[in-house]
């Protein structure tokens, strides 16, 4: 018996374990080191409507156990990953998550509407949190009556459930969490980076082209752990929870604090391995720590014993 | 096919000032095709340093499974990088991208080869290649200055090699640009600090030239979108190559440097 | 000639670096590796009007780069630290800012009117941003128009210039920082910490006692070193600037980014003689970097080349 | 005074499952005042991990400038100590804090030492001290299973010494407490986790006892009241005594455990 599968909307998945968007590309540079099929899901990198180079070079800086990003959201396009993207990921047997931006609402609601009608996406991921892009994004992802509106017209017309990806640049995780719940969000993806700088020690510019980037690794791990603990404990619609994770044990700690799947970015970059080592590992940890599943795990760190998981309800 | 194998250190050596050459030993040397290509260096264990290092290949023997890197210790990593020593075992992952086209010239014809400071490395096994094949080649060599300057010797054994320094200390004083002017060739390899490279390009429009970029990378092989540079035929379109999958070497006019 | 003094409102600092408040007591114990005379100043631990006993142990807890801490302001109350720490402190050649905390707007200012009194305090620093206090503090740290009024009252009896310490754990910093200073700031202080949790991994429960604690370390500075690139180009008062600071490159890179002057917290506990290193190192890498003195690196990262750093007007 | 010091060290060895005996040599050794004092080891160059970690004296000789400490491998630092071996330089803060008061028992007195796991370690030097002024020692050490015991001999060679494993793979099956019940001595020294230091002080209110506390720490030092806890006499109040400073030695009820 499995001690990993889970069952979340739209989502059937053998084990919790995902690559985040935006750090896994569409998959095909990964499926060289394994097969894809070994994942729980894949969360695409996010796409617009139109195509996108995104930011200028240098894109990425390192910082003390996390890196900075600025890609500015670069992907082929709608028409090029409903044509060319999801058709070849349809050669694994795993779900799609399809991670949707844009700069104004409509743009939005028209990649959702698309894309959540490819046969091999399960759910959608709306990305109100990328801080790397000028316009629109930052609204979407700090003022709760916007995102809570957003959430609705992109419901209102996707096939598959929505799951929306918070920012951590907020005063209050909670209200916003609240107001996509309100919204009809079927599940909650977080944390998005928190927003951060570098500057280069021989010239005082900032290292990124972009000046700003968002913040990744595991140095926000317990900043992502609190958010989670706090909005699992408001809300009733579950969280993947990413930030930093980069072993079996970090997932059990996201999973305590209230999280139901998880997501592993950065950390792919420093080991191609990491997804399919940690599902590997997994099931050895929850034998050791006493548990049957990985679910008996979901909100231990605030719920009375005894008291289910989202999930098992 | 890439690998990420835990390599054991053969030896490491000083080799000029913070220049190091790093030889290690690993089944990955039997998948690199071709000079110029890379690897992706993750120098600690934790994650102070988060990110791997890119480091060129700078030659390699596949009958011993052993590479040789040379590269500078500057910042963070490549300071934890260079105490590193014999019998330790490093987790390189490559090769990575795709390196210098040695068939763009044939026997008999002249090759230069060009290289800025830490860009000189990857010339070495091109060089090596190019004179096996029968290839003339004529290598230009600018440093910052006479300490650190290496791998004058290596290079002379395989053909002419005009070395420069910026502050004159060593050679001729000047940039390697300078040297270029005088000579006569059928093509160009070149790799170095980009200023150089877009004099390069800049000044040989009218021959082939091979240029091998750098740029900050997140994952090395393609997927995070870290190491873009704009087609030059749609400068402000969306079209673009990655350093790390696509390069590092492009031919010159392929890319906005 | 020295390349490192400064002038701020309320100090002249023979250098710009010094102990981050609750990383350093009152002094005594660092007292005993050297001596206090050379740092640029001491920020003392808050002082609340009646003495603390904080929050329940375990009271920090490690994390990738960086370290949680929910102390819950212990400190000994006004009157030992008006009786006994200023009147010990006033042996070395050091000015004192003190970090003034409470939990009524009366607390504050009681304390503010009293300490500022004391001959060798120079200026306070007020705490509006401790993330481990349940009652007040929150909402003095993240509601623009609370923190005004209470800059505003603690200003009204202050005998010494006022620094406010700014939250990062905000949707907006340069809103909060706007507030502060229309309430009449002298300078600002920033960052504290980010509200983080880690989970124990054998029994699920928080490490941290309080549950919640506040993220400090390197793994913070990405994101001081933004807020502070940010905030400094909105206001006119000078930024001490803190957040995982432990080497020279450090600090400049801080003032690049809009700082006047730096602190040092957690690096005191790697290393207890990480500030008078960091003085000491300070004037090579400033020869190194071609400057005649540390006050021409603030704000260069935005900055036109020959504009005035603030200190310098 | 407390020195900060890159120590040398002299032996690593694994003496039971997980344990390691780690001595390094230093000139922080001459500063040393009592048995149960600690150091704060900095694992990492880096800073990750971040926090140093406290580690017991368990002997200490200070002809040699030598000291010994016992510790068990368990989470990111400690795993990371493991891996240095002799010659390798480490950053030690130390020593620490006040320890076990010899002076409580005098010459012809019996002591009884207390060891729970990982709290034996500082034992073995109160033992030593206190043979050579001349007290009888007994030692209760007690261990989760065989492959954790280590010392026994040790501590055999100073006095009388019972083992308790808890799943009584090795010696007495049981508890700590259950051998002491049927002891006769005038002093108790103890180390240990906690619930054991709570039922030693409660059983034994009308002895003297000294108790070695653990807490999580930030500077070590005093200086960053991580490791607080309140005053027995003052349970609301605000009184407090620090584990790093004023303890990690109390008498019982000195403190709330
Ligand atoms: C394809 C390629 C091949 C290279 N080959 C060599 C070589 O053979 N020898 C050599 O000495 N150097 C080479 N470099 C440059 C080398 O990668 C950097 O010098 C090195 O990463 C700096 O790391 P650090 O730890 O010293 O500096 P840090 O300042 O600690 O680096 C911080 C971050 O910035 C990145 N970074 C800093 N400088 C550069 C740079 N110039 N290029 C790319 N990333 C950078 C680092 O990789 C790291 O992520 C190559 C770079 C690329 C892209
Ligand atoms: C005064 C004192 C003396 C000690 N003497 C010894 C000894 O002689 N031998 C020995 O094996 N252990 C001793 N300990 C416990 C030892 O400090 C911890 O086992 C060790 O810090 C765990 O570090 P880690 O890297 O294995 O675990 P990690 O889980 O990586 O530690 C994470 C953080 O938690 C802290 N921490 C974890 N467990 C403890 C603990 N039990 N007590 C205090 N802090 C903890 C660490 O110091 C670190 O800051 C002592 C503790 C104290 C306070
Ligand atoms: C290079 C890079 C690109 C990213 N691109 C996206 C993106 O396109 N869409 C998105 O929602 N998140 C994006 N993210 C954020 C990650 O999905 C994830 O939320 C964040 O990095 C935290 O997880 P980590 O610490 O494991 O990386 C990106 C992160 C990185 C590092
Ligand atoms: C143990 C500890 C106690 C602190 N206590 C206080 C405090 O009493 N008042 C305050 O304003 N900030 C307090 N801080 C925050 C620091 O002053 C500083 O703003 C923060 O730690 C970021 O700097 P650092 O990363 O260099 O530690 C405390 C930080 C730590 C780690
Ligand atoms: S470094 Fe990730 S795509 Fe090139
Ligand atoms: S550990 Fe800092 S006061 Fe004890």
């Amino acid at each position: 018996m499995s001690r990993l599968n889970i069952e979340l909307p739209g989502l059937t998945l053998r084990n919790p374990i995902m690559p985040a968007s935006g750090c896994f590309g569409f998959g095909r540079e990964y499926s060289k080191f394994y097969d894809l099929s070994v994942l729980g899901a894949i969360m695409i990198k996010a796409t617009t409507l139109e195509p996108r180079f995104g930011n200028p070079t240098p894109r990425v800086a390192e910082t003390t156990a996390g890196m900075l990003n600025a890609i500015g959201l670069q992907n082929p396009g709608l028409e090029k990953v409903l044509g060319e993207e999801l058709p070849w990921l349809s050669q694994y047997d795993v779900p799609i998550i399809a991670n949707v931006a844009g700069s104004l609402e409509e743009d939005y609601v028209e990649v959702a509407r698309r894309i959540s009608k490819a046969p091999n996406v399960h759910a959608l991921e709306l990305n109100i949190s990328c801080p790397n892009v000028k316009t629109g994004g930052i609204a979407f992802g700090t003022i709760p009556e916007v995102a809570k509106q957003l959430t609705r017209k992109v419901k209102e017309v996707s096939e598959v459930p929505v799951y929306v990806k918070l920012s951590p640049n907020v005063t209050n995780i909670v209200e916003m969490a609240k107001a996509v719940e309100a919204g009809g969000a079927d599940g909650l993806t977080m944390i998005n980076t928190l927003v951060g700088m570098r500057l280069d020690l021989k010239t005082g510019n900032p290292i990124l082209a972009n000046r700003t980037g968002g913040l990744s690794g595991p140095a926000i791990k317990p900043v992502a752990i609190r958010m989670i603990y706090e909005v699992s404990q408001a809300v009733s619609i579950p969280i993947i929870g990413m930030g930093g994770i980069e072993s079996a044990a970090d997932v059990i700690e996201y999973f305590y604090a209230g999280a139901s799947a998880v997501a592993v970015g950065t950390a792919n970059f420093v080991d191609p391995f990491v997804c399919p080592t940690i599902i590997k590992e997994l099931p050895d940890l929850l034998e050791k720590l006493g548990f049957e599943h990985i679910n008996e795990c979901t909100g231990r760190s605030w719920k009375k014993d005894g008291q289910l998981a989202y999930h098992r309800a | 096919m890439i690998r990420k194998e835990l390599c054991k250190i053969i030896s490491q050596q000083e080799i000029a000032a913070d220049i190091y050459e790093l030889t290690v030993q690993g089944e990955l040397v039997d998948q690199i095709s071709a000079p110029g290509q890379f690897v992706h260096i993750r120098v600690s264990n934790g994650w102070d340093p988060l990110l791997r290092r890119p480091i060129s290949i700078s030659s390699f023997d596949k009958k011993q499974l052993s590479m040789t890197m040379i590269y500078r210790k500057e910042g963070k990593g490549t300071s934890i990088l260079a105490e590193s020593g014999p019998g330790e075992l490093i987790d390189i992952l490559g090769p990575l991208g795709n390196g210098f086209p040695v068939n763009e010239v044939s026997s008999g014809e002249t090759a230069l080869l060009v290289g800025g400071g830490i860009g000189v490395p990857p010339l070495y096994e091109l060089s090596n290649q190019l004179v096996a094949k029968g290839v003339k080649v004529i290598h230009v060599l600018g440093f910052q200055t006479e300490a650190a300057v290496f791998y004058e010797k290596e290079f002379l054994n395989n053909g002419e090699t005009y070395v420069t320094t910026v502050d004159g200390s060593y050679a001729r004083q000047g940039f390697v640009t300078d040297v270029m002017k005088d000579l006569q060739f059928d093509c160009i390899y070149t790799c170095g600090p980009t200023p150089m490279l877009k004099a390069i390009e800049q000044s040989y429009s009218n021959k082939k030239v091979f240029l091998s970029l750098e740029e900050r990378m997140g994952c090395g092989i393609g997927a995070c979108f870290a190491c873009v540079c704009k087609s030059a035929d749609d400068p402000t379109g969306v079209s673009y190559k990655k350093v790390c999958s696509d390069g590092p070497v492009f031919r010159a006019g392929e890319v906005l440097i």
